[in-house]
């Protein structure tokens, strides 16, 4: 079973921005992506559990984005842009699919 | 103040599942209401107190004074947040934008506040215009342009706030667009609307009060559990002081534009009480480096239990002293 | 035509609030009701129409008529695709496969249309059969039969639609179970368990019609907000002359079994309407190649608003006509 | 016996909707209720059936038999579980660990067959003590420790058990502080109170009985569906013998301290029903080598469903005779 | 601290699929599974958000399946006859467990 | 563009042990974490579907940390110690990330 290497991008982000990540990688260049609900979490800026919030503010969202390695920079340079420090928790990793062109 | 009333509030149903609510999440019980089941009590409350607003208005005749009482009340909520930001810079050590952010919650309000109010008045046998639910949808947009532009105001220099300002998402926010449509909703079928749906809408309307101050009171006493790292003195006194001084400020206003007994009282609640859902996520958005954490403990961990217990018999005694 | 129950119906508070989710949907608004919740909404009025239609057809005896109104019901749902998929091949460019996706739908029924309908005869105080609701838990399986027989012939030479026919899934689907089991419950029970939880499933039942409703505009109008892209001219004409043509066909069929004016306005509603819920799951698959944003936006977005606001009096003129 | 409430409680509503889901389950239908739903339902139940409690508590007089009916319950609760351990460990091969996490189970208490108990008294004309419910609340903690006790005995031997006891997590488990707060809420607001939320919590509360016992059986009807793997005829018959028996033994102490019929019953009731929402989350803790599989099938698959159908009746009985 | 290296397969698919996909997976010589809830995706056939279906058709759920490097090829063979071209996206990428007799 | 490599744990945990095991990552030295909810899972000790559990026993939630190479052992060993054999599934991955100190 022949794969293809591709990147696979992780952007963990505060809900209210959801809307507006989301809109942003439809203009760009991505062939597609998966946002999946957070429970809880902590980083710098202090913990939450989603049933301790009334409000969107605070609570955050991960979104899967499978891409062409040369494809990373500047989809990363537009999120950064627009998101700024406050887009949360970026990682990069490697992984393999079946279908290149999907891509 | 009519100690009558302030007692009557204070053990009536939905005060008091407020303060089981505390209890349960001071002392870490896993008592939780899920989330989704918390927002579509939220979306009932609004849709009731919209439909019920717009009926009364419809049954009353409907003219010039609604527009004098929703001017008034973006008025009031474009004017508080100066007053609040002022209050903070001078009494805190907070900066520019968290002063600001947490002014916008102030000239905001909640809409749980007057809710507990309206069922406060109807226990207590005082009349308020239906009306007066318009008047609170007015409240939120202009505070938070106030508080922007109280931001913005020198943000240059330090190159922050870089946030973009959240027009279309406030003006279109849920609550708000629910509150005005199921008022007009209410306001076009009249009585026989109301008939209809009142067995949905009015019979169980306290109830799920009851359930929904449970899980305010839950949110707020989780908030209050982690209160010690945020929470200054001066911050505290803040929450604890800002809402007779807004609500005196639109008492006075409300009695300036000819309102009623009741009407002045919820007039009062408005500009005492501050926004939690709303104006929370839209400060995520336009002024993304203040601190949630302040602005979220202060208005609903300190100022929300406040009005709903001293608050509100407090602001129903300025009414009849100013009436 | 009778336009004053038109007008009561396009002024009940259900349409109003469905119109404001519509409006909401459409302008951005981020109102939203949970999942959970909707989920739930439409648990409850299933469990209730079903129970209510039980408890009629307990009262009013229940003999051979039944199994007459739900023979034709499911014949109504077996001939309506063929006839869809025909309009729909000569009139769009669709192919096999899309076409008689889009014809299972209009061959099966929207419980919430039926619904509605049930509220504006109550309002117009027209009497209907209680176990019309048996006949609309008949059209489901055999619309999704003759669908998958429409698609799967000549479907061998393309090599296409190698999803599996999910008998079971559908036979077994949640909605047609909880009607049919809500139904057997109120036809045990009677009266009798009827006065038990009619504070329940009776009172608020217009109620929750209306939030229900609003979300169902809410979900409409986001459709509505991409269908530049799938609705063509074609494809919109057929989402709006399909319900009044097979309302027709129904309601000659109703008159011919002998139904009175209100079942004949039942069957006419339940032949016109086209499913949103569970024919879209089971298209999925069983037709896994077919577009679910062509008949998600036709069914939900286009014949849904249709039915609701200009159909039911529509039909229940016809029934009129008819009777 | 009473054949008459026999039947009655067959073909009640809330039953005959829990064989609903039963058999939906059971033929592997897609319908669900979703899970906050359930948890709402339940919290709404809780904080209802504890309400009227308290209402009751401050209607009748309260006093010294409040805390025999508490201390009886506590103790009753404490004792069942070594019962249920020897039996387990005579007539099954389990080991110590899981006879002792089943144990806690059958010693602790099902409120939602309390409550259709309830249900079932109102129906058929006995009365009870409204203080019973505090009797539920205490039924918990005891039941747990215990277990912990009869696990941990020459449980050093063999290096297992190294779960924590979640003492915290069980005192303050949600159910229990809901149920014992708004019996306190009830307490203080007493009639005046009632009225208030009567619409909300009385008139619908049998209905939304039905609609949580639908999703009661759907959950039990999927358990019951993996049965065959891990239920042993001794396992299934002390499923079955444990409620009658825990059961005489609560309607003989309920006698002994003088309860009346409708207290006896619902003494039997509680000592007979095995918990499955709070104990199975605290063994997850506490002994987390025990399995889930066997304590949660015998408590939901087998006892509450023999519990809701035979086992009502057959405690009223006992109830009766021994009054 | 000793770990040993496994492949992670990820699918993400629709939501009305989800029972038949998990069915296959018990029949399949499979270790493991674990299902997470998408609130949002895009890809060739367009984009969705969760609050804007009142179906299950078009709503994805992403698996996550741990197992050895050998039996990656027969799963994904299996998957594929079943699901075909609906069945999503599935990526692979390397992992490191701790104890490798579980999968 | 610059990226820095971590190291991704992945814990698959039963629900009742969330709450201890977020309280031992606030006291370890965690930079930060994010539980995402799960729908369904089979493992060894069998298969769930969330709609057919009425309690939080058996239920899954995954918990991510992105944290640096040497702090894995530690945070694995202190984990271990707590949850013990019920503790589910780790897996461990590389991950790039833009802002190293942030981790
Ligand atoms: N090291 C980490 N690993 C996994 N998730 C993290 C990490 N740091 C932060 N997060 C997530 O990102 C959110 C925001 O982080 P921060 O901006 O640092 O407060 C947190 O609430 C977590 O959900
Ligand atoms: N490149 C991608 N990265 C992440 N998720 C994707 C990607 N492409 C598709 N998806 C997900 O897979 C679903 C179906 O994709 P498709 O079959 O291409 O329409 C989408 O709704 C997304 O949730
Ligand atoms: N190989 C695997 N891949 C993905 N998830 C798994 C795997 N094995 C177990 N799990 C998850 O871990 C949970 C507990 O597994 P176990 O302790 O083996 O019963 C399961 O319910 C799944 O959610
Ligand atoms: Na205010
Ligand atoms: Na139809
Ligand atoms: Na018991």
């Amino acid at each position: 079973m022949e794969t293809y290497p591709k990147k696979r991008l992780s952007i963990i982000i505060e809900a209210p921005f959801l809307n507006r990540l989301l809109d942003l990688l439809d203009d760009l260049e991505v062939p597609g992506y998966t946002a999946l609900p957070a429970l809880a979490g902590r980083g710098g800026r202090g913990a939450w559990r989603r049933d301790s919030l009334s409000s969107d503010a605070g609570r955050m969202v991960q979104v899967l984005i499978v891409l062409d390695q040369e494809k990373v920079p500047p989809v990363l340079t537009a999120v950064r842009k627009v998101l700024d420090r406050q887009m949360g928790i970026v990682t990069i990793s490697d992984v393999e699919v079946l279908r290149p062109d999907k891509f | 103040m009519d100690w009558g009333i302030a007692v009557q509030n204070l053990v009536s149903p939905p005060v008091l599942f407020f303060a089981l609510g505390l209890a349960a999440a001071m002392a870490k019980s896993d008592l939780a209401v899920p989330e989704a089941v918390a927002k579509a009590l939220s979306l009932y409350l609004m849709l009731a107190i919209g439909f019920k607003g717009g009926v009364a208005a419809a049954g009353h005749g409907f003219g010039f004074d609604i527009f004098l009482i929703i001017g008034a009340a973006a008025l009031l909520s474009f004017c508080l947040p100066p007053l609040a930001f002022a209050l903070l810079r001078l009494t805190t050590k907070l900066g520019r934008i968290d002063a600001a952010a947490i002014a916008a919650h102030y000239g905001s309000i909640s809409i749980v506040t007057f809710i507990a109010a309206t069922a406060a008045l109807d226990a207590a046998g005082i009349d308020y215009p239906g009306t007066m639910v318009a008047a609170a949808a007015a409240m939120e947009v202009p505070a938070i342009a106030c508080a922007l532009l109280l931001a913005r105001r020198g943000g240059s220099d330090d190159g922050e706030s870089r946030g973009h300002a959240p027009w279309r998402e406030v003006a279109l926010n849920g609550s708000v667009v629910l509150l005005i449509g199921a008022f007009i909703v209410g306001l076009s079928t009249g009585e026989t609307g109301y008939k209809d749906i009142a067995p949905f809408i009015s019979d169980p309307f306290k109830g799920v009060l009851c359930l929904f101050l449970l899980d305010m009171g839950l949110v707020a006493g989780r908030e209050l559990r982690q209160v010690r790292k945020t929470l200054t003195p001066a911050l505290l006194g803040f929450g604890l002081y800002m809402p007779p001084l807004g609500g005196i400020i639109g008492g006075l206003t409300g009695a300036a534009i000819g309102l009623n007994t009741g009407g002045i009282a919820l007039l009062c609640v408005l500009t005492a009480s501050a926004s939690y859902i709303a104006v929370p996520a839209a400060m995520r958005l336009a002024l993304p480096e203040a601190k949630p954490s302040l602005y979220l403990t202060l208005s609903l961990a300190v100022t929300f239990p406040f009005n709903l217990t001293v608050g509100i018999p407090l602001y129903i005694a300025i009414a009849n002293w100013l009436s």
